[in-house]
């Protein structure tokens, strides 16, 4: 089979429109049990009491945030070195998903500060660098965006993911590289220090914003296809039918 | 390597040429840091803890401040299309021109900053960590930014946009600048942070201009 | 030595809905001028920065031998250097540095030498131009594109583009220019036709 | 009156050329703010303390920012000899610019101030008492800068001493500002501050305009 | 009602050491045109904004009643907005409010009706004077001061250039206009001859 068939654009809309509602399906699935698992199942914390449950929803959120910088960054790499139209839409379609677990994360974790640390928000390095993530995500939008010629957007935008990558380490090692009022990892791959079924809500409920954002963004990306191809032939010939 | 000969005299006699934009830098990077006590108030503990924090960020400010101007009027007057084709590689003279902006505003910068460290009444080896942080440092500043700037031509956000692109990826710089500063004043070594800046340093010099030469290209298309 | 030669083929270029060329294709031996016309926006610009490579073509190829000097709407002279600083720059990009006298000599011809340290920005329009002929004076591109290069210039002005475009011509330069007016040459050039 | 409304919303037009460019302006305030704690350290009482002046260096900078292009670009393109022409009073259009200046520059950030000091960690009467002195320190900002970018477009080279005469005009309303933020955490009242600030408004912007106006019939001729 | 005209007595301007022109006088009454000549550099643009009231002469005397209209060798366009923007605040800047129609007639008059809403850096260079053209065909000005109004037009465009100059002379206009090139008109122009 040839690698290059779901890399032309047409293909890849109708391809994107089966698999879409799949990953929808599969992320709908994958959430309603882990709500079930971390709201019903997981015991209260002994500490915090109900409050912790919110992990549920902060500690996936925080890390699709950095995930999904990481996958457009690569999206924007293969832009840019194999010149592929694909490459750049998929970047673009990813963002305002990334962006969105973004604000998630930090909505969340203010939210959750206010009960356990007693304030919103704290200047702390992870907190901060999260945010500047965020600044990251808009930045990239509004580069892509910013000019009349979409592929000059696409370009510029491209180069700007891939020089941007260098905030990732800095806000998954913050923890480690200053002592900070926010928690360090605590899983690891010998061994957690979790209770299992919280392990198991936490594990459930990422997989299903994985699953999420790439229904999101396959989505998004039917819609800038459609955007950018309206007048090639096919785009035309959908319309007629 | 004399294409950024050339770009490098050109640059620094313009900017010479209006010494007032140089001076506007250096003027609000003083007037920002000089601020500050009187803001907060004068207790010497206070100032020696916020003093490398308050002048790191006002490195960053004043860097940030030059950059709109950085590429924008060639790109206006056509003087970018002429470099772009000239005969020496783009990433030659965009080298050329970001060491005139470095030489213009983050060289004084760096050189005024132990007199500012001083008013804050930062210890001696305080005052030799931020200065060496600063010197590794603001390079760092003008190439990210000269990205930036390039990336922003003829984009409809204008300066604000270039901030917004900017800033974020300064962060790194001032993490690792503070860092080497919070450092020296507990009492530990600062090199760790100041060889993670060189290393920083290095990877940008060699990589940053090829970026900023591609996104001149797109500009320009 | 190797012959200066320009040769365009099967070129198009859009510009948002528009199609402004297609299949265009031309040669250009030594000693050839074109003079490339059409009326306003039907793409002479455009076909011009794309010969430089300044601007990708949607389709097409360009093969070029020999340097390359460009000179479009926009003359890329600073406000703030004179006519001398103006020339030693463009000249540098180029990578040629000539001397002193050279410099003085290409800026009397161009009838700049009273004005040579005084500030471009208070250049009347027709002698900052004539900064552009100066440069032409002491190029040794083999292939010059020009912008339509008699904007702003008196008779005069036109005279001394003539006089420059015949020597390069004869030194066995080629030239691609584009222009409203006739061009001060007595040989007569190729055209090439845009349509709007 | 008629001047000041066109300029006005020209301007306004050309800022907002695109929607999400107003957010830009938030953005970039809440950048340069989160800045600081990145470089000075989190301890919440030290930046409770540092938090007014923060925010007033970031009034100041936004007020910078907008500058070079407040008059270069139209007067680069030409249009400037247009607005010079107009049957309007150039004293009116100025005005007009100056306002959008202040309306994209210094009121986002005003509004934004209060939310800003709380995540600083001030207290109540503080964040009135800084959004009382930015609401009257951001226009004369505006005002002040745009005579500086004025004079400096009809003195070419001198820019400097240009740079230099603009910074004693600067100050006084950082002191006052910060003053009026001091003066509300000793727990006095910040009222004389605040009506200076106001005086200074009144003045500026009843003198200023003309300056202006004046300053840019100079460069044009 | 007051007649357009224009008076101007001895004026006489320098420029760093030169004198650009000196004890020039001339008068313009309704309906007439003059053309200013001379070299580059003579001081052509430096008559027009004298008489303009941009820059101050040295010396001399301009009288001129009613409405003006400068157009320079800038020509006051921004990149970011599109024509019938640009063509908008340029009018509103004179205190004119035209309706959709008239600004959309004007520039189908010179032929921008197709790229109406493209942004000006879009444009090509002749795209962009026929901005100032439909300025013309709208404002309502009695003295016109026209640097140079030719430059980067092709045929077509100086047709309606010349049209507009002839429906602007019958109603009682004045033009005073600097140039290198003969004026699109059937009559011919007084002439103001500068020497270099
Ligand atoms: C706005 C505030 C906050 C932000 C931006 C934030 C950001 C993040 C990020 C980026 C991560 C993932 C990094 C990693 O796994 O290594 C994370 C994980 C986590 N956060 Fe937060 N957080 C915030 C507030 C809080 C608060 C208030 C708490 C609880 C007291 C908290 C508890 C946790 C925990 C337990 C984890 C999981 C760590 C692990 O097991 O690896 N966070 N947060
Ligand atoms: N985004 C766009 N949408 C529509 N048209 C566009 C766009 N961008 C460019 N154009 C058109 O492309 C053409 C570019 O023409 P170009 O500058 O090459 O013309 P030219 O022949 O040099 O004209 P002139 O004689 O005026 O210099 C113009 O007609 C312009 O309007
Ligand atoms: N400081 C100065 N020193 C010497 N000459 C100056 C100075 N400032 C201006 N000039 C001269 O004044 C003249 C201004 O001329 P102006 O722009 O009016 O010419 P013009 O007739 O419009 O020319 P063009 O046909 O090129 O547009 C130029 O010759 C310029 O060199
Ligand atoms: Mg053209
Ligand atoms: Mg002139």
């Amino acid at each position: 089979m040839n690698f290059f068939y779901f890399s032309s654009p047409s293909t890849f809309f109708r391809l994107a429109g089966r698999l879409a509602p799949a990953f929808f399906i599969l992320a709908a699935v994958l959430a309603a049990a882990g709500l079930y698992v971390g709201l019903v199942q997981a015991p209260t914390d002994a500490v915090q009491g109900e409050v912790y449950r919110v992990i549920f929803i902060h500690v996936p959120a925080a890390w699709m945030s950095m995930f999904i910088y990481f996958v457009m960054a690569c999206y924007g790499a293969m832009a840019l070195t194999f010149n592929s139209r694909l490459s750049a839409m998929m970047a673009r379609a990813l963002a305002p998903t990334g962006a969105m677990f973004t604000f998630v994360a930090l909505w969340t974790g203010a939210f959750w500060g206010r009960p356990t640390w007693g304030t919103y928000w704290v200047w702390d390095a992870r907190i901060t660098s999260e945010l500047v993530l965020l600044f990251l995500y808009l930045g990239f939008i509004a580069l892509s965006n910013a000019f009349e010629e979409p592929r000059r957007g696409d370009r510029a935008a491209s180069l700007l993911s891939i020089i941007g990558i260098v905030n990732l380490p800095i806000i998954y090692f913050s923890v480690q590289w200053w002592n900070t009022l926010h928690q360090g990892s605590s899983i690891k791959l010998t061994g957690s220090s979790m209770h299992v079924t919280m392990l198991t809500a936490m594990l459930l409920m990422t997989f299903a914003a994985w699953m999420y954002a790439i229904a999101a963004s396959l989505v998004r990306v039917r819609s800038v296809i459609l955007e950018r191809e309206r007048r090639a032939r096919w785009v035309r010939d959908l319309g007629r039918t | 390597m004399s294409g950024l000969a050339w770009a490098f005299s050109r640059d620094l006699t313009l900017a010479w040429r209006h010494p007032g934009e140089a001076m506007l830098t250096l003027a609000f990077f003083v007037l920002v840091a000089s601020l500050f006590p009187l803001g907060i108030g004068a207790d010497p503990q206070l100032l020696a803890r916020v003093g490398p924090g308050v002048i790191w960020v006002c490195a960053l400010l004043a860097a940030f401040l030059g950059l709109p101007s950085l590429f924008a009027s060639d790109h206006a007057d056509g003087t970018l299309e002429q470099m772009a084709l000239s005969a020496d590689p783009i990433a030659a003279w965009v080298s050329g021109k970001i060491a005139a902006h470095w030489l213009s505003t983050g060289l004084p910068l760096t050189l005024l900053s132990p007199l500012l460290g001083l008013q804050y009444g930062l210890p001696a080896d305080a005052l030799v960590t931020l200065g060496a942080a600063l010197l590794l440092g603001t390079p760092v500043l003008s190439l990210l930014g000269a990205a930036c700037a390039a990336l922003t031509l003829g984009a409809r956000g204008g300066g604000m946009l270039l901030a917004l692109l900017a800033l974020p990826l300064f962060v790194p710089v001032l993490v690792f600048g503070a860092g080497a500063a919070e450092a020296t004043a507990a009492g530990l070594s600062a090199s760790p942070h100041l060889s993670l800046l060189g290393a920083g340093l290095l990877v940008a010099a060699v990589s940053v201009p090829f970026a900023v030469g591609s996104a001149i290209r797109i500009a320009l298309d | 030595m190797n012959e200066a030669r320009l040769a365009v083929r099967s070129l198009a270029a859009t510009r948002g809905p528009a199609t402004l060329f297609r299949e265009l294709s031309f040669e250009l031996a030594a000693g050839e001028i074109a003079a490339v016309r059409g009326p306003n926006g039907s793409g002479k610009t455009t076909l011009l920065r794309c010969v430089a490579g300044l601007t990708r073509p949607d389709h097409g190829e360009i093969q070029r031998s020999g340097a390359l000097l460009f000179s479009g709407h926009l003359p890329g002279i600073k406000d703030d250097f004179n006519a001398e600083e103006n020339l030693c720059v463009a000249l540098r990009m180029r990578g040629l540095q000539p001397g002193e006298a050279a410099i003085h000599g290409a800026l009397a011809r161009v009838g700049l030498e009273s004005r040579r340290r005084v500030p471009a920005r208070r250049l009347s329009a027709g002698q900052r131009r004539r900064i552009t002929l100066a440069r032409l004076a002491l190029d040794d591109a083999k292939l010059w594109i020009l912008d339509e290069p008699l904007a702003a210039l008196d008779a005069d002005g036109e005279a001394v583009l003539g006089q420059l475009l015949a020597r390069h011509l004869e030194s066995g330069g080629l030239a691609l220019v584009a222009t409203h007016h006739d061009l001060p040459l007595a040989r007569a050039a190729r055209e090439i036709r845009l349509q709007p």
